[in-house]
């Protein structure tokens, strides 16, 4: 039998002018269990709670019903109060006769009757009220950081740099991601590769990060602080413990190959480093294209290797590392342009229509020109460029609807660099809307115009070789006419979409994808970095599309937060979460389906049943991971899975209360 | 079907239980057997390969056969007889997890509609079936039923086209959709009166897996031992929420039920909102869970606000 | 093959040459196309910008008729332009029971929209179709360079229409080749023509003209395929009047797909309505149906020639 | 005495004004015995309702007692009576004997219910005699005669036709003296122009075409509490509750209670040997955890343990349970194989 | 602070035990999700908002975690009317349970007005915590078209004769 006491709340007169107090008093004292009921001027005082405490040490009760304003109020700070007495500090519901009560009546009457009705409701509630515990998770501070890109490599130094140990998962054989791709950066055009390459060089020596190159993700299980993520090498074929990364084998190496580095523009070999300052600065066997590993011939580069580093027979590797955080920094890619825009020439269009970052390694110093400006076709220079934003963005019809936010700035940018490269060229961009809020941006863009880069406001409707030209067919809204722009070169500003392997990894991290598939952050505004899985964040533009800074930015702030996590020895769980009743569930997994935060899982137990042990599969909640929203009790048809707290028998026992 | 139709498919049916059970292939064939009464048969349970002739396959095999596989695979591999309703309940069921597709061998049977032995005519279940040969099997024995039912073009209520459109599979709920909400009120708290709560529905449905029925449970408040209206309103709605998003629609509880409830009225009701609502797909064709109540999709329709 | 014909009102009139060739063509195919009853205008762009309703309806009519007729088919049109109103119809009467309702409360008559709609060219780039298509032509057009030009109707918006690509279809392109053509790769497939503005506004249409053959021109064409009466009579009666104001002259006959099928099926060129186009054809017709080299070029090949052909 | 059908209305009317009838009519669907009132049509030829007329003196929601705490805070307990004249009219020899059993548990060896006693003071049995029994019915097998039944304080059996119209005469015999004495009601309705003489009742050779034998089931049965023959038996069974449900004779009940605050009623309600939950224990444990347990449960009572207790089977022959059963688990089958089954007794 | 006034006159007329002889007031029971419309409802008392006091708010953490059940029992033991509020569609704290719940109780409000439940009786409605006006708004109109129905009858009290 519960001792339950009820404490009423005056709260000056915000209860009392409207609420007959001694009245609602009086009627809790013939509540059953109620042994104990009294009035208090402000029970969240120290006065007031020192009253309960008393209270509890007098009558010996085992369980409280404070009514007063809302619990989103005070509900932590009674919490609080029960933990320096003996009662369980989830002993306690509160009866909202403030908020939900006294101030939205008028009628004394009316009001004192519901607030008797709240107190009876918190009352039967409590009666059915179970001490809750939480539990301590421990956590393991190494650090996993997926991406190898500028996001990635400034979340792991950061982490790294305040003492904990990072690895770091690229999936090319090089670190630097899209930003090492790039000439020059805006708004202050320096060169892209020297700011870049030094994070590189700093990432791949810091004592504390382990980078793993040509590397994947393959599967993650556990929770906040205890990740068991496994991470599958493929294989280099070269020993990196011997190689002196000389390059003599690329070098001497016959095949080549298109280059992905230089975006289809350049060559590179079968065995290569996709550009001179990867890191990690050895080369990798491409082994699609070898001849020795596909026809058995070759293998020019083992005779020639110094140190005999060339491991033709290589294997695939994987490993099964614990980590207490993940940040996902996978980035982006380009969208596919030539599938949604036929009229721009589509699968079949002109070799000299060419996206931005194909631009990117046009006009970079080290790339297939050596920062000529040539037209794919022949290698002519172009005398008249049109840039085209917006493709693929803000075009629901047939690319995403959101704004990729870095074109407006890099479409003046590579308008700059042409205009700059080719002084008698005549440059002209298509654009919706320029864009440019940043620090030094709208000044780019004004000087951009200034250099001569004809704007002209509205879409492109077709582009199509003719003469030897690209015939360029679009509308000039502000002079509401139709144009024709001829021109040797094209450069399509593509939109950014998220990268191939955001949703496999979402789904496997548990992390929320939005209708376009960026990485969902738990707040928009709040929690830009964490996601709905507990020691899960997001850097960079997986979470969306977004420049450098911004990027940079976000990618230090993902850091902090793992320190901050990384800042605890152990996690508190949450108190209020699932249970699974083993004898009543049958496992079918409806649970594990609904669960957002993938804290249900099914698992074998053997227990004994009617005299015999017996072999099941139930679901299992795991602690860690539960946030108590109660999603699975409703799926779970058994009736198998309750929520503590709030559980199917206190919800009814409020509901039977209410209709006395 | 035809009488030398079903005696083919019948001995078909007993050389095959006979061979699977001589070769230790499965522990237990699921079938029919004759009964007591004309035209009536009964599962039947074989397990020696010399009592396979006991089998019988016609138009009286009333019983749906599936949920008698999580009874018999303790003991084995468990061989069962699928018509269309049969092997959607085995999907279901595994769906479900409650079943290994590995644990039965499905001998596939076609269908053309079964008969009430006392009538004569086509069972209500069998005339708004979708499915008449099973959508899973290990084996199949005969052919595919070529048109529909038998029955359906002697009976007008039944389409005589292989498939029963959606309108005449919905025809019951349809109708009851159009009525005035007190007369619905008033049907539903009839046939809920009649309710015994014997449990049959549930009990010969092959969604209900629970180990312990929610009526079962003794929870404050949540289902009433009294037979009262309102807890038999509580009970036969809940069921009806409890598998609706997953029924096969084989219509065994309605031929179960004693009292003659208009179970597969409320039971469709559900599917047919599904399936409009959030473009559910039927259940059981697949041994994949699909239950649209256990999905959601960002763009479902709003009917609240 | 059976479908249920929706002729237009072109197809005794400027389009004669489509229906004369497509005839042809459907002949030898076992293409069966059953005139639908007492069919009317499809309404097409004039009713479009009057009255929504007015748009649906009409098309609607002729195809509720055709149901209570009990023709139970699919239906088959030659013109752009009514496969557009026609298709535009089905789509919205399939959206929802609200639409077709309103439909059937505008015609007073019951409509199910049972029946698919799809322009000839379709049909007879379907696999069913292009099979006999492939038996039933006996000459090859010789690579001839043909500018398949689909124009604006027959591909957009594809949500409606189901068919093809909307920016580089190849429907037509695949049917060239088989009858032995060259198909050109070319960039205006599917361009206005500007047919419905050359009697308001000619001075921009003209334009949209010359630009379908200046493209197709680049591109080496020696002539352009048509599925549309609309577009046909657009660039075959105006392309003189385009010449007068160039230095070069264009020179490309436009012919409809059937119409080269049909060659390549042995018509004769009067047979397929082919004599009674604007500019002339002659050339091309004898560029495709010229012998293979092999043969010694002498009298015998010029039987081979139609006797009909005249150089108009 | 004779009764021509054509009176009957009459009749019934008369009665239900001092107490509540019930006779036998369709409602809803369902066969069973129905409150009279002048919009009931009672059909006198239903060879057996679905629902047996048990209810009325056990119903399937039974309130027994309330109870609670008073303002002053003293509890209490407060019974439940709501017992009334019952009659009930053109019961079939089978449920009357049904009665005989439940009678036997409820009101025999020193253990009374008194909520049962209560309703069975006041309750009329008005018997009819069974002219055409059901494929189903094999009371004869279980030593009933269906044009006799002994317990019912009146018995109409049908005599045949009375005139060219073809309005049946029922010859009307009081068998106690509360039938006796309720027959004075009657008297205004009997037929007045012919006499007891002129009709031949219903020959007790109205029998039964479905046959078992009983011959040492008993005896066998209590040789085969482990034979193999129960798990073989029960396959088919799904557990549901259909054959407790329809049965007159099956009589298991579970008490529970509603509470609020602190006010309660206490209840009874009808459970089945079939249910899993029927003998689950607080601990969790189920002596009859399996499906074959609870079958052999069931039949062991019906054709055993009651006939060692109380001298008869508890089984009728009304066959509803052989008619309502989903998976056509047939009592008769059963004691035919029982009856087979190499056990030496 | 803004004082509101409630908007109707029938809305001021509160359930109390003294009334109940002369006008039916009904019983409302609202299930409300705790980080949404629990905080609205808070928001409209800190507003002075004024409804009608014959609603009951439960709270619940989300608006998942409302089992169909708990509506069937709310009408049996005696609510005339439920309400269920949540998030909007987008906002819920645990990402996904409002979602969850439009499905259930669409699917579920559906089949209890295919038994003859008025649509009334069950209501489901989102609102944010900051849409103080609506839950006021939502409490007014429930209450007053639930009013106008009358008392709900489960059934309760009418044990099930099976003869009879």
């Amino acid at each position: 039998m519960s001792r339950i006491g009820v404490f009423i709340c005056h709260c000056g007169s915000n209860i009392g002018a409207t609420v007959d107090v001694p009245k609602v008093v009086e009627a809790a004292r013939t509540l059953p269990h109620v042994v104990y009921a009294d009035d208090n001027k402000y029970t969240c005082s120290d006065p007031g709670q020192q009253s309960i405490r008393d209270a509890i040490e007098e009558h010996d009760l085992d369980r409280i019903v404070i009514a007063s304003c809302s619990p989103r109020m005070h509900e932590l700070t009674f919490r609080k109060m029960l933990h320096q007495t003996r009662i369980n500090p989830y002993l306690l519901e509160i009866a909202n006769i403030r908020e939900q009560c006294s101030w939205v009546h008028k009628d004394i009457e009316a009001g004192t009757a519901k607030a008797i009705d709240l107190v009876r409701m918190a009352a039967a509630k409590i009666d059915r009220d179970t001490p809750l515990y939480t539990t301590t998770i421990p956590v393991n501070k190494r650090a996993l950081v997926i991406g190898g890109g500028i996001a990635g490599m400034q979340a792991a130094l950061d982490i790294a740099d305040a003492g904990y140990p990072v690895t770091l998962v690229e999936k090319e054989p090089s670190l630097g991601g899209k930003m090492v791709m790039l000439d020059k950066t805006f708004p202050t055009m320096d060169c892209s590769a020297c700011i870049c390459t030094p994070k590189m060089a700093e990432v791949g020596t810091h004592p504390r990060i382990e980078v793993r190159t040509c590397a994947e993700v393959e599967k993650v299980a556990g929770y906040v602080g205890n990740f068991e993520v496994t991470i599958r090498e493929a294989p280099k074929h070269v020993d990196y413990e011997l190689c002196t990364g000389c390059g003599l084998c690329e070098s001497k190496c016959p095949t080549k190959i298109t280059s992905e580095f230089d975006q289809g523009l350049g060559k590179r070999k079968a065995i290569y480093k996709p550009f001179a300052q990867a890191v990690p600065s050895k080369p990798t066997i491409d082994a699609a294209h070898c001849r020795k590993i596909n026809e058995g011939k070759c293998g020019v580069c083992e005779k020639l290797c110094p140190t005999g580093a060339i491991r033709f027979d290589d294997e695939e590797k994987r490993s099964t590392e614990t980590y207490g955080a993940i940040i996902v920094a996978i980035g982006y890619q380009l969208i596919d342009w030539a599938d949604l825009y036929g009229e721009y020439g589509g699968r079949v269009a002109s070799p000299n229509v060419i996206t931005g970052l194909q631009f990117e390694r046009l006009v970079n110093a080290s790339g297939p020109t050596e920062g000529h400006i040539q037209r794919p076709s022949d290698g002519t220079e172009p005398k008249s460029v049109v840039i085209v934003k917006c493709v693929g963005s803000r075009d629901p019809h047939k690319g995403k609807a959101y704004c990729s936010r870095a074109c407006c700035m890099y479409g003046a940018k590579h308008a700059h660099q042409y205009l700059d490269k080719v002084p008698d060229g005549r440059c002209y961009v298509f654009y919706m809307d320029v864009r440019t809020p940043g620090k030094g941006y709208d000044e780019f863009y004004m000087n951009t115009q200034r250099d001569g880069a004809v704007y002209l406001r509205g879409r492109v409707s077709k582009i199509y070789e003719q003469g030897g030209k690209l015939v360029c067919l679009g509308e000039d809204t502000l002079a509401g006419a139709t144009v024709q722009v001829e021109a040797d070169l094209v450069v399509l500003e593509t939109a950014m979409v998220p990268a191939d392997d955001a949703d496999r990894l979402g789904s496997m991290l548990g992390v929320t994808r939005d209708k376009d598939l960026w990485l969902s952050e738990a707040h928009p505004k709040l929690r830009p970095v964490e996601t709905n899985s507990g020691g899960v964040y997001l850097a960079g533009t997986c979470q969306g599309p977004k420049d450098i800074p911004d990027t940079v930015a976000q990618a230090s702030a993902a850091a902090m937060k793992v320190c901050i996590l990384f800042s605890k020895d152990e996690l508190e769980s949450n108190a209020m979460i699932a249970g699974s009743d083993v004898g009543l569930c049958n496992g079918c997994g409806a649970c594990v389906a609904i669960c957002p935060y993938q804290a249900v899982t099914l698992e074998e137990v053997t227990r004994r049943e009617n005299s015999v042990m017996v072999t099941r599969t139930v679901s299992n909640v795991n602690p860690g991971l539960c946030q108590g929203c109660g999603a699975c009790t409703v799926a779970c048809k058994p009736g198998a899975m309750d929520l503590k707290g709030f559980s199917d028998e206190q919800i009814m026992r409020e509901v039977e209360a209410l209709c006395l | 079907m035809s009488l030398s139709t079903a005696e083919a498919l019948t001995d078909a049916l007993r050389e095959e239980a006979r061979r699977l059970l001589a070769e230790g292939t499965v522990a237990v064939v699921v079938g029919w057997e004759a009964g007591r009464f004309p035209n009536q048969t009964t599962p039947a349970f074989i397990s020696d390969p010399e009592q396979a002739q006991r089998l019988v396959y016609g138009d009286y095999c009333v019983n749906t056969l599936a949920k008698y596989a999580l009874g018999e695979k303790a003991a084995g591999k468990v061989a069962v007889c699928v018509r269309g309703c049969d092997s959607r309940g085995i999907n279901r069921m595994i769906a479900d997890n409650q079943l290994l597709r590995d644990e039965v061998y499905l001998l596939g049977l076609p269908c053309s509609g079964m008969k009430d032995p006392a009538t004569g005519s086509l069972l209500m279940k069998c005339r708004t079936c979708t499915e008449h040969d099973a959508v899973t099997y290990d084996v199949l024995l005969g052919p595919a039923t070529a048109a529909g039912h038998d029955g359906a073009s002697a009976d007008s209520s039944a389409g005589d086209s292989e498939h029963v459109s959606d309108e005449q599979r919905f025809t019951a709920v349809l109708g009851i959709e159009e009525m005035a909400p007190e007369k619905r009120r008033a049907l539903f708290d009839a046939a809920f009166n009649k309710c015994i709560r014997c449990y049959a529905c549930r009990k010969s449905c092959p969604c209900c897996t629970c180990r312990e029925c929610f009526v079962d449970q003794l929870r404050a408040g949540w289902q009433g031992k009294q037979n009262n209206l309102a807890e038999n309103r509580f009970y036969n709605i809940t069921r009806v929420f409890h598998i609706g998003d997953r029924c096969i629609e084989c219509g065994e509880c309605e031929r179960a039920c004693p009292m003659g409830l208009p179970l597969m009225a409320l039971n469709r009701k559900m599917v047919k909102d599904l399936k409009s609502l959030f473009n559910a797909d039927d259940a059981g064709m697949t041994e994949e869970n699909s239950a649209a109540l256990g999905r959601y999709d960002l763009g479902d329709l709003e009917e609240f606000m | 093959m059976r479908y249920a014909y929706f002729p237009g009102c072109s197809a005794a009139s400027t389009g004669i040459s489509f229906t004369l060739s497509a005839s042809y063509v459907a002949k030898r195919i076992g293409l069966e196309l059953v005139e639908m009853p007492d069919w009317c205008c499809c309404g097409t762009s004039a009713a479009l910008v009057t009255s929504r309703d007015l748009a649906h309806a009409l098309p609607a009519r002729s195809l509720a008729l055709a149901e209570q007729a009990g023709l139970d088919l699919d239906v088959v049109t030659p013109c752009a332009g009514c496969f557009s109103s026609l298709k535009r119809t089905v789509h919205y009467a399939r959206q929802s029971d609200k639409n077709r309702h309103r439909l059937e409360e505008i015609i007073e008559l019951p409509y199910a929209a049972t029946a698919d709609v799809m322009s000839l060219l379709e049909v007879m780039a379907r696999p069913e179709a292009m099979e006999p298509l492939a038996a039933a032509i006996t000459k090859s057009l010789n690579g001839l360079r043909v500018a398949s030009y689909y124009g604006c109707a027959l591909v957009r918006p594809q949500e409606v229409t189901c068919f093809d690509d909307p920016e580089d279809p190849q429907s037509m392109d695949s049917l060239m080749e088989l009858a032995g053509a060259e198909p050109v790769r070319w960039a205006f497939k599917t361009e206005c023509c500007g047919a419905s503005h050359q009697i308001s506004e000619p001075h921009g249409a003209r334009r949209l003209i010359a630009r379908v053959f200046e493209n197709a021109a680049a591109n080496g064409a020696e002539a352009i395929a048509v599925a549309c009466p609309l577009c046909m009579l657009n660039l075959d009666m105006r392309e003189a009047g385009i010449n007068e104001s160039r230095a070069v002259p264009f020179d490309i006959p436009v012919f409809y797909f059937t119409e080269l099928l049909g060659l390549a099926m042995g018509g004769s060129a009067r047979r397929l309505g082919i004599d009674r186009h604007f500019w002339p054809t002659g050339k091309a017709v004898r560029k495709a149906l010229a012998p293979p080299p092999e043969p010694s070029p002498d009298n015998h090949s010029t039987s081979e020639l139609p006797q009909e052909v005249t150089v108009a | 005495m004779i009764l021509r059908h054509s009176s009957l209305e009459g009749l019934l009317s008369t009665l239900s004004t001092g107490a509540r009838v019930y006779v036998p009519a369709k409602a809803d669907g369902v066969t069973k015995f129905v409150l009279y009132s002048s919009s009931v049509r009672p059909d006198f030829s239903i060879t057996n309702t679905t629902m047996p007329p048990k209810d009325l003196l056990f119903p399937q929601t039974q309130h027994m007692y309330r109870y609670g705490t008073d303002a002053e805070g003293v509890p209490y307990v407060e019974p439940v009576h709501d017992a009334d004249d019952v009659i009930v009219f053109g019961m079939r020899p089978c449920d009357v004997r049904s009665i005989e059993c439940m009678d036997d548990v409820f009101l025999t060896k020193g253990f009374v219910d008194v909520s049962y006693q209560a309703k069975r003071e006041r309750l009329l049995m008005v018997a009819m005699a069974c002219t055409a029994p059901a494929p189903t019915c094999f009371c004869n097998s279980m030593g009933l005669c269906p044009t006799a039944a002994p317990l019912a304080d009146i018995l109409l059996r049908p005599a045949g036709a009375t005139d060219a119209s073809g309005d049946t005469a029922y010859l009307v015999e009081a068998q106690s003296e509360k039938g006796q004495a309720a027959l004075a009601q009657w008297e205004s309705y009997k037929a007045t122009d012919t006499s007891d003489a002129d009709f031949e009742p219903v020959s007790a050779a109205v029998s039964c075409s479905l046959k078992v034998s009983m011959v040492g089931v008993k005896d066998k049965l209590e040789a085969m509490f482990d034979h193999p023959i129960w798990e073989q038996l029960s396959k088919k069974c799904i557990t549901c509750g259909t054959c407790t449900f329809v049965c007159p004779t099956c009589h298991c009940f579970d008490i529970s209670q509603e509470n609020r605050l602190s006010e309660g009623t206490r209840f009874r309600c009808w459970d089945s040997c079939m249910f899993t939950a029927y003998t689950e224990m607080a601990g969790g444990h189920n002596p009859r955890a399996s499906k074959s347990a609870r079958v052999r449960q069931r039949f062991m009572h019906k054709l055993c343990f009651f006939e060692q207790r109380y001298g008869k089977t508890l089984c009728v022959g009304c066959g509803r349970c052989v008619e309502k059963c989903p998976v056509a688990l047939d009592i008769t089958c059963l004691i035919d194989q029982i009856g087979a089954a190499d056990v030496a007794y | 602070m803004p004082v509101n006034e409630a908007p109707t006159a029938s809305a001021a007329t509160a359930a109390t035990a003294a009334t109940a002889a002369t006008a039916f007031e009904p019983t409302i029971l609202a299930f409300c999700c705790h980080w949404c419309t629990y905080s609205g409802a808070d928001l409209a008392g800190l507003n002075r908002m004024s409804y009608p006091a014959n609603v009951r708010v439960l709270r619940v953490p989300c608006s998942g975690r409302v089992n169909p059940q708990f509506v069937l029992t709310a009408l049996n033991k005696g609510c005339d009317g439920v309400l269920v509020c949540g998030c909007h569609p987008g906002d819920c704290h645990y990402v996904s349970g409002n979602y969850f719940a439009r499905r259930r109780l669409m699917a579920f409000k559906r089949l209890l007005e295919f038994t003859g439940l008025e649509p009334e009786r069950f209501q489901v409605r989102w609102i944010s915590g900051s849409e103080a006006g609506k839950f006021r708004d939502t409490v007014i109109e429930v209450c007053d078209q639930i009013r106008a129905l009358g008392p709900y009858r489960s059934g309760v009290s009418d044990d099930v004769s099976l003869n009879g």
